[in-house]
């Protein structure tokens, strides 16, 4: 493992038990997570985003096994050598004591079910502290659970740590997921679609609020979402997933400005343009596959107007296209044709090019 | 890697089958429950335990030579006896270490279930007895479908002053000791199955009334709810055809906890005397009049005692499987 | 809180009333009259009836019946069972014993109930787990007092381990049995729920994250898992309490327990109204009471109430 | 304390029922009055083999026409707080049997025995004091009675006639026998302790007359309901006798602690005459021959109960002549089913009808619910056209039914009040009693009934009285106007260590005599 | 404006009562109109109101005060059985959430007869089939759908048998409840561009109450703004977007991120101070024809001097 990489996933494969069906949702899945960074990994429902974090951290539900594959994490100890662990070999009790909440820590998309509605909000912050013993009394815990409520920017910390969850707004619980999950200090942060079920303001105060804090704590970041408004304010990497595989991979500006495989076409030109209201806006014809019986080729092929051939037959490679940017996309191939990308999108990415150009 | 130019060439877009691929199970609901509940190891057990008990209750009594209701003074009080069985040392017709069969002769005689003070015989008896155990429980089913599901959806539907009033009249229902009410029902209109079933009328539904409210309450705020009033819908409409069918499992669910809730209090009438009219007997009879002579002739007792036991547990077990699914969220997968 | 509670008294007062006169109602239609013992003449029993202020209309005696009760809180005196003697006594000297043995069994039934439901609901589809749904569906599937017995031959009689009757001198030992009798339809019940709501809890969202913190499983399922599962539990529970402390005619029988339940079916069988009344009553009252005992344990337990409640 | 126990002398007796009062006026059940004979004595007691002996009284004369009778009493009797018991007790206990305020149901007793002014006492036109008693002096109680009444000094043993300590009862006011120490005994024991529903605990009264002649240091009646349970308790050594149903008969039958006694109530099925079809003579003769009744005594009862092919029961009353009443007598309706038929077969006929259904009313107690169904099986098969259904019926219910007369056959029974056959024969068939609930009228019985009523005709002829009674059970039995079934008898678990218990036929066990080893 | 109003709404409230001492002012004093053919859509944060006055205004609740005219006719206050069903047939209502306004338990066919068979304008049992049909066929859906159950289909395509259930009373107007916050960016298209189309064809009306306001950009006509039960700002989308007024507009349009990585990085966020403004006191001013706001005297010329500095952040 590279020596900023912090995590790295390696040819992940996972699957569900479905009775006497297999669901087989990640399929040979790659990724790593620098030091520091935020990576985002978008891509619709369904797509395996929540499916790989799970798995990160050892919570996958009991119908659901790993195949092949390896989850390296890079465990730094005060004063010795930092130890790489593959998550993958270790147990539940392990990931308990020495990985979950302490190291890697996840925040979830609904703040309004996420958290116990008959604990105050303080004990639910201190209970990880406590449990990791991170702190040496509750009288500590305490006055730095008032620390961390004020870091994600609750007024009147001491007020609102003896309050219930229903107490309070949902921007405001959200905050304090987020701080139940800076508790320990965890050298990563999973943050599963933070901010899908708050509405615009909140929204941006708590992305404002999870960068803020990265700069603070020098925490990587894993950022799930299938906003790409939001991803584009958050993410200096993006992972795009399609049918559990991870189809384009890059900076984000490699991904925003310089797209290579269809679906992410798809998706950037689903977003309406600013000017042009007369025109449809471009949509994705169909819906995604269905994993229990995954396509033998591309997955994304039957609903890609760019479909090859080959795509029906063969999974496309992982192809470089720079040192950050890869797609996995026959089209790609050298004896691929050329095809351009959609023609709203090529004119909104001219316009954005034009306007940096001009800055 | 097979590079072949051809192999690149664009395609149109295909408009497969795969397109428009179906999002969750393509099975009913209903048959996916189904399918959930066969699963279910333990209510396929209690499902087959029932339909056996069933039958026997429809065949059992005419499969032996004996009759429910024949006095015989000669073989009375007599221990179970099963041919070939006996020769395991079980069911072999002795008591302690006496063998009525040997000391009085009786050696042709094979009462599976043995017999009764009257010389009945009481696996004809135990199969009548179930009978009417389970015309109980459809009667129990009855009334819970009737009074439970109408009061606890009028309840739960039109809420404020009307559930304030109902939910008192509950209340109130539930305050009076059952007990009073039933005796009141078993003496004015004489001991019989129709003041059993008045008796269970009274307050049998009320735990069913409180599901189905519950559930209507949390139903009626869905938007398909919402939905159908701007379409017009009337009250009834919503009521009956689209709030009912979405609590029908949790409603068959209840039901089937009833029942033997119903049987158990049928049990419990006979135990205090209130039950029904000899000879008829239900299984709670048996065991009331069977649970005198524990001590003395176990088997009155063990036998109706095993009988009811394993219907309740069955009726519990399918109660339980049912449950789990018709809650998607209990999905054993 | 404190106005809540007071609504909620007053409102239990009104139905505790309504409650009084349905059965003074009941009771008016009920065959018979205390004084048919077989050697009583028709005169005498005019008499009687006289004597006690029978014969007066409906519901003059219901109003001197009320305002004796809340007045004086004199419930009357027994006609048959203890004669003459004030019903308050009778019933108060068996209600101990009733609530008490009640609440034992509530108690151990409750226990082993959370015990085995947090067993089988945290390890669900296991053979633990099937062990006790097993045992809990026997637990409501054999009759009580074909239980009962079977405990006191067993253990009273064959092992001789325990007293099979009920002894005052002795009022713990002696009612062990009664109490694992009466408790085992509790266990079974609150194992049933319990397992399905921890079920339903451990897969929230909020049990989710606090697996995600890292937090150990036991801690998990008994700060979390249980907290939240036993707001519905108790709801079951209510109900149960009542039935628990107001005596069970059977297990009181067969353990010769000088409980009311038995007091009442004695009193309905000999058409003693005052002793029915009083037993009824006190039901009633109880049952409204452990209501609100479970309404305030609610709140106690889900702050949501709490609050909307405005406490 | 255990230490205690070895040396003491106690004897625990289960019991099915509680009591239901303490106070010897107000008392009406068995148990009540089993209790109260305890700690109570009267001017007569039974003695082992139920022969009528002194208690209180020394002795007792009486007036030529049998209305007046004078007792001597003991001087040396006592009451428990050291008072002694003195003739005024006997006239305020009979005042207070009688007093309209106290209302007491057994006031009718005081009628039946005939005592001077005691109905119109009882119905509050005359005063207390014009009842027929009077305390002569200290220890001479005198009763008036306005005709003689034959059975009148085996009366003296019931409970309801006990003296009271006028000073006790006035000073525990309301509380009187509500109780243990609200009570006072003029008897062997004294009740010390008193625990609602449980238990009831007599000890030895050592200012009794007779102190040293009983042996038992105290008495404990437990109640225990269940029957199994007191079984179990009795097979664990925790009691010393109980009763069982008959459905435990077939597990201890052999036992040597395994004991039967006769008890004094006969059973009989009460046809109703209101019922046209009923008052066909040979239908009701069909009915009353037509059911095996040694089933019933020997298979379904089995605690010692007795084939009743008769109405007085036997060891009731003994006869002038020294004998038991039964002894002698002439049985009727035996079971025969050929007889039974024809019986029957005429009764359709007279009837016009083939086929006949009638409903049979029960308790619902366990044992006559079986036999209901017992009789209903073998009315239907040796009767071929009848159908018999069976209504069960709390007790009270059954009662207030067949009192009313809407029923039509009715199985009940009676239990003596006094040992004289008049308790059945006068009490229970006579036209237009009480009682009578099948409505049962016969001009000659009434008039064989009424000569031996007290201040009948034959009311101081003993002899021609008892021919008479004998006559008019004939007259009531021939024409089956009533159909009767068993006499009961209990069966019960005794400790082989006890011996000397008496059991009476009519009255109250003693346990004067017990001795435990 | 020469178009025909369709719907005009006069100081409309709607009060929910919790307990004694709570009531909620979901919509308070609002009124707008709505022109015949436009999308009309109300923006706000969560709980605002905007769920509220759509279902006052289809009469799920009874409005509390206040007059509703649509197409000449008074719904505000109580209705005889004619104008009810002059309301049914004439105004119709999309939800938000796609699976829970479905009834798990209807076929599509049933489904969507719904509306016909309650109003009993299905006819005989061919007819009810070919009028189902013709509303599948025109939102996308085919025959084969027709005996299937919602949770067969994707989000999308429940959205669209939800469509086709209020489509097939032949409405004037739609209120469309955030329909497409439930669905997957690639299926929101999808809807939308349906509801365009169908709009064109049949000249429909849209209430359109969403909180994606780049959606709402994209396919509005005239925008209001609701704040706390208060419509705050109400105007054409360029009003809105190119020249808002009211700071609480400014912050909302200040937190929609763009998808456009080097714009997101020096984007400037604007946090509305709440407490700042009393919507109560304020009244309505006219900017334009079509533009107007909700404010005091002061608040106003503030605004219009561009000083925010009182009520953002
Ligand atoms: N326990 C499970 N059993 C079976 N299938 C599962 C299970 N959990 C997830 N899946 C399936 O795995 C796939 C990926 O799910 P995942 O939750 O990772 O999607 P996602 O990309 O996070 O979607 P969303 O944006 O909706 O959160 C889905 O098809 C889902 O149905
Ligand atoms: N039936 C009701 N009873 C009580 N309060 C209600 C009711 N319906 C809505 N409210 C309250 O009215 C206010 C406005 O709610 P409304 O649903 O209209 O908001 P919204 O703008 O649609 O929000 P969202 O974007 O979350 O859907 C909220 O405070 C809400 O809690
Ligand atoms: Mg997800
Ligand atoms: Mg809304």
């Amino acid at each position: 493992m590279k020596e900023n990489r912090i995590l790295e996933v390696n040819h992940l494969d996972l699957s569900f038990r479905l009775g006497s069906e297999v669901n087989h949702v990640i399929r040979d899945v790659s990724f790593h997570l620098n030091q520091g960074e935020t990576l985002a990994i978008v891509g619709e429902s369904g797509s395996g985003k929540s499916v790989t974090t799970k798995a990160i951290l050892g919570m996958i539900d009991e119908n659901g096994f790993l195949g092949k594959g390896e989850i390296l994490f890079r465990s730094s100890q005060k004063g010795k050598d930092d130890e790489i662990v593959d998550l993958t070999k270790k147990d539940k009790k392990y990931m308990q004591k020495n990985v979950r909440g302490s190291r890697i820590a996840i925040i979830f998309q609904d703040p309004m079910t996420s958290l116990d509605p008959t604990m105050t909000i303080g004990k639910q912050i201190m209970e990880s502290m406590l449990e990791h013993k991170k702190v040496a009394s509750k009288k500590e815990a305490m006055a730095k659970t008032i620390q961390l409520l004020d870091l994600v920017g609750i007024e009147q910390p001491e007020k609102r740590v003896k309050q219930y969850p229903h107490q309070l707004s949902g921007g405001m619980r959200q905050r304090v997921v987020i701080a139940i999950a800076l508790a320990c200090e965890p050298d990563v942060l999973i943050a599963d679609e933070p901010t899908t079920a708050l509405d615009v303001t909140i929204q941006s105060q708590i992305l404002e609020l999870i960068k803020d804090l990265q700069k603070k704590t020098g925490v990587s970041i894993i950022f799930i979402t299938h906003d790409l408004g939001v991803v584009a304010n958050v993410a200096d990497r993006v992972a795009v997933m399609y049918a559990g595989k991870i189809v384009e991979e890059g900076l984000a500006a490699e991904i925003y400005y310089d797209p290579r495989h269809p679906y992410t076409w798809g998706l950037l030109s689903s977003i309406p343009s600013l000017d042009g209201q007369d025109e449809e806006i471009y949509s994705i014809p169909g819906t995604p596959p269905n994993l229990i019986n995954p396509p033998k080729g591309d997955a994304f092929a039957y609903r890609s107007e760019y479909a090859l051939e080959i795509d029906f037959e063969e999974q496309p490679p992982m192809f470089q296209i720079s040192d950050t940017h890869f797609a996995a996309s026959w089209l790609l191939h050298p004896s691929a044709p050329k095809v351009d990308m959609p023609v709203v999108l090529a004119k909104r990415i001219a316009a954005f090019n034009e306007r940096r150009s001009q800055e | 890697m097979d590079e072949r130019k051809e192999r690149f060439n664009r395609v149109q877009l295909r408009d497969s089958k795969q397109q428009e691929m179906l999002v969750g199970s393509t099975t009913p609901f209903l048959k996916d429950a189904w399918r959930r509940f066969t699963k279910n190891k333990g209510a396929l057990v209690g499902l087959i335990a029932i339909g056996l008990i069933f039958l026997f209750a429809l065949i059992g009594p005419y499969i032996n030579e004996h009759a429910y209701n024949v006095l015989d003074k000669i073989h009375i009080n007599l221990p179970p006896r099963v041919p070939f069985l006996e020769k395991l040392g079980i069911f072999n017709g002795s008591e302690g270490k006496y063998n009525p069969y040997i000391e009085k002769g009786f050696t042709n005689d094979y009462f599976w279930f043995g017999t009764d003070v009257l010389g009945r015989d009481l696996w004809d008896r135990v199969w009548m007895g179930t009978r009417i155990s389970f015309y109980i429980a459809m009667v129990a089913v009855g009334i819970d479908m009737v009074i439970g599901i109408g009061y606890g959806m009028v309840s739960g539907f039109f809420g404020g002053k009307v559930d304030m009033v109902m939910q008192r009249i509950v209340e109130i229902l539930s305050g009076i000791p059952n007990l009073v009410v039933v005796t009141l029902f078993v003496l004015v209109l004489k001991p019989g199955m129709i003041s059993i079933i008045l008796a269970l009328m009274i307050t049998g539904w009320i735990s069913m009334s409180r599901v189905v409210r519950s559930q209507v309450l949390k139903m009626k705020e869905h938007e398909f709810i919402l939905a159908a009033k701007t379409l017009g819908a009337s009250s009834f409409v919503i009521l009956f055809k689209e709030l009912l069918p979405n609590i029908i499992g949790q409603i068959i669910v209840m039901t089937m906890f009833s029942i033997p809730n119903a049987i158990f209090y049928e049990s419990f009438l006979a135990f205090i005397g209130l039950g029904l009219q000899p000879p008829l007997a239900s299984l709670g009879v048996l065991i009331a009049d069977g649970y005198r002579a524990m001590i003395t002739h176990p088997h009155l007792v063990i036998f109706p005692t095993v009988v009811l036991s394993v219907l309740m547990l069955s009726f519990n077990l399918i109660a339980d499987g049912l449950r789990d699914a018709f809650d998607p969220k209990m999905k054993g997968f | 809180m404190t106005k809540f509670i007071a609504k909620r008294i007053l409102l239990s007062l009104a139905t505790l009333f309504v409650i009084l006169f349905i059965l003074f109602l009941l009771l008016q239609f009920m065959p018979g009259s205390p004084f048919n013992d077989e050697k009583l003449t028709a005169a005498q029993q005019a008499v009687l009836m006289a004597k006690y202020g029978l014969d007066k209309p409906f519901f003059i005696r219901f109003w001197i019946y009320l305002q004796n009760v809340v007045l004086r809180g004199d419930f009357g005196i027994s006609y048959a069972i203890k004669k003459d003697m004030l019903v308050s006594g009778i019933v108060i000297a068996r209600l101990g014993t009733s609530i008490r043995i009640g609440l034992q069994a509530l108690l151990l039934g409750v226990s082993l109930g959370v015990l085995f439901g947090v067993i089988s609901g945290s390890k669900r589809n296991t053979w633990m787990d099937s062990m006790a749904t097993v045992a809990a569906v026997i637990g409501v599937s054999i009759p009580s007092y074909v239980l009962a017995l079977v405990l006191s031959f067993v253990l009273g009689y064959k092992f001789r381990i325990f007293s099979i009757t009920y002894q005052v001198d002795q009022p713990l030992w002696s009612s062990i049995l009664p109490t694992i009798a009466l408790s085992f339809f509790v266990m079974a019940q609150t194992t049933r729920f319990l397992r399905t709501e921890l079920i339903e809890v451990l897969s929230s969202d909020y049990v989710k994250l606090v697996d995600a913190k890292g937090v150990a499983r036991p801690k998990v399922i008994l700060r979390h898992g249980l907290r939240n599962a036993m707001i519905s539990v108790i709801t079951i529970l209510g109900p149960l309490t009542v039935n628990l402390m107001t005596g069970s005619l059977v297990v009181e029988r067969v353990y010769g327990i000088p409980g009311i339940g038995s007091l009442l079916v004695e009193g309905i069988q000999v058409n003693d109204y005052n002793v029915i009344i009083m037993i009824a009553f006190v039901y009633s009252a109880l049952y409204i009471f452990v209501n609100l005992i479970v309404d305030i344990l609610y709140g106690v337990i889900d702050p949501r109430i709490r609050v909307a409640k405005g406490g | 304390s255990p230490a205690k126990e070895d040396t003491e002398q106690v004897l625990r007796i289960a019991k099915d029922n509680d009591v239901s009062s303490l106070d010897t006026n107000v008392a009406t059940d068995g148990l009540s009055f089993e209790v109260i004979k305890t700690f109570t004595e009267g001017l007569m007691e039974y003695d082992a083999e139920g022969n009528i002996v002194p208690g209180v009284a020394l002795d007792y004369e009486v007036s030529a026409d049998g209305t007046v009778y004078t007792f001597n009493l003991r001087d040396d009797a006592k009451w428990s707080n050291g008072d002694p018991v003195t003739a005024a007790d006997f006239v305020f206990s009979w005042r207070r049997l009688v007093d309209p305020a106290l209302a007491t149901e057994y006031s009718y007793m005081a009628e039946g025995i005939m005592i001077k002014n005691a109905t119109a006492v009882i119905k509050g036109e005359k005063p207390l004091t014009d009842l027929g008693v009077a305390a002569l002096d200290e220890t001479t109680f005198q009763v008036t009675l306005d005709a003689a009444v034959p059975y009148f000094i085996q009366l003296m043993t019931f409970p309801v006639f006990h003296p009271l300590n006028e000073a006790f009862v006035t000073a525990k006011g309301d509380a009187y026998a509500k109780s243990a120490d609200a009570l006072i005994s003029n008897g062997p024991w004294v009740v010390t302790e008193w625990t609602e529903g449980t238990k009831i605990r007599v000890e030895k009264n050592d200012t009794y007359w007779n102190a040293d002649a009983i042996k038992l240091d105290a008495i404990e009646f437990l109640i225990i309901k269940d029957y199994q349970t007191a079984a179990l308790q009795f097979e664990n050594g925790e009691v010393d006798m109980a009763k069982i149903s008959a459905d435990l008969v077939d597990r201890y039958k052999d036992e040597d602690f395994f004991e039967t006694k006769k008890l004094g109530y006969t059973w009989y099925v009460a046809p109703n005459q209101l019922v046209a079809e009923l008052q066909n003579e040979n239908l009701r003769l069909a009915l009353a021959t037509s059911f095996d009744k040694s089933f019933i005594t020997d298979s379904i009862l089995h605690d010692g109960s007795n084939v009743a092919d008769y109405i007085v029961p036997i060891g009731l009353a003994t006869g002038p002549d020294g004998k038991d009443f039964r002894d002698g007598a002439k049985t009727f309706l035996s079971f025969d089913a050929a007889k039974a038929l024809e019986y029957w077969n005429a009764a359709k006929a007279e009837l016009g009808v083939d086929t006949l259904t009638l409903e049979l009313l029960v308790d619902d107690a366990a044992d006559t619910k079986a036999v209901s169904e017992f009789l209903q099986t073998e009315w239907q098969t040796n009767l071929p056209g009848l159908t018999v259904t069976i209504q069960v019926q709390p007790k009270k219910n059954r009662l207030q039914l067949m009192r009313d007369g809407t029923y039509q056959l009715g199985l009940t029974r009676w239990g003596p009040d006094y040992a004289d056959p008049f308790t059945y024969l006068g009490d229970l068939f006579q036209t237009g009693v009480n009682y009578n609930y099948g409505r049962f009228s016969d001009a000659e019985y009434d008039a064989l009934v009424q000569s031996t009523a007290p201040g009948g005709s034959l009311s101081t002829d003993a002899a021609a009285r008892w021919v008479a009674l004998h006559e008019a059970e004939a007259v009531l039995l021939e024409q089956a106007g009533i159909l009767p079934t068993w006499q009961s008898g209990e069966a019960m678990l005794v400790n082989p260590d006890v011996s000397g218990y008496e059991f009476h036929v009519v009255g109250q066990p003693s346990y004067r005599n017990v001795v435990k080893k | 404006m020469s178009a025909n109003v369709l719907l005009e709404v006069k100081h409309l409230s709607q009060f929910f009562r919790i307990d004694r001492h709570t009531t909620i002012r979901a919509v308070d004093d609002v009124s707008f109109h709505i022109n015949e053919g436009e999308t009309f859509s109300v923006v706000g944060e969560s709980g605002s109101g905007k769920s509220t006055l759509g279902r006052t205004l289809i009469r799920i609740y009874d409005a509390h005060s206040g007059s509703v005219n649509f197409m000449g006719k008074e719904i505000g206050g109580k209705l005889n059985s004619d104008s009810r069903k002059f309301l049914r047939k004439n105004m119709q209502m999309i939800f938000q959430d796609p699976m829970a306004s479905l009834n798990p338990r209807k076929k599509v066919l049933d489904a969507v007869a719904f509306g016909l068979d309650i109003n009993h304008l299905s006819g005989d049992k061919d007819e009810r089939l070919r009028k189902v049909v013709k509303v599948l066929k025109s939102v996308g859906l085919s025959e084969d759908h027709l005996t299937r159950y919602p949770h067969q289909f994707s989000g999308g395509q429940r959205q669209r048998i939800g469509v086709a259930r209020a489509l097939i009373m032949e409405p004037r107007f739609i209120i469309c409840d955030e329909i497409i916050s439930a669905l997957d960016v690639s299926i929101q298209a999808q809807v939308i561009n349906l509801m365009r189309r169908l709009q064109k064809e049949h000249g429909l009306t849209y209430m359109f109450i969403a909180h994606d306001l780049s959606m709402v950009r994209y396919l509005s006509d005239r925008v209001a703004v609701m704040h706390l039960g208060h419509i705050v700002e109400m105007g054409t989308v360029e009003d809105i977007y190119e020249h808002p007024l009211h700071p609480y507009t400014k912050s909302l349009l200040s937190a929609i991120p763009h998808p456009d990585p080097d714009a997101e990085k020096d984007r400037k966020r604007f946090v509305y101070l709440k407490g700042g403004v009393d919507y109560n006191i304020g009244t309505i001013r006219q900017l334009s024809d079509t533009h107007s706001i909700l404010a005091t005297d002061e608040e106003f010329s503030r605004w219009q001097q561009n000083d925010y500095s009182l009520f953002l952040k």
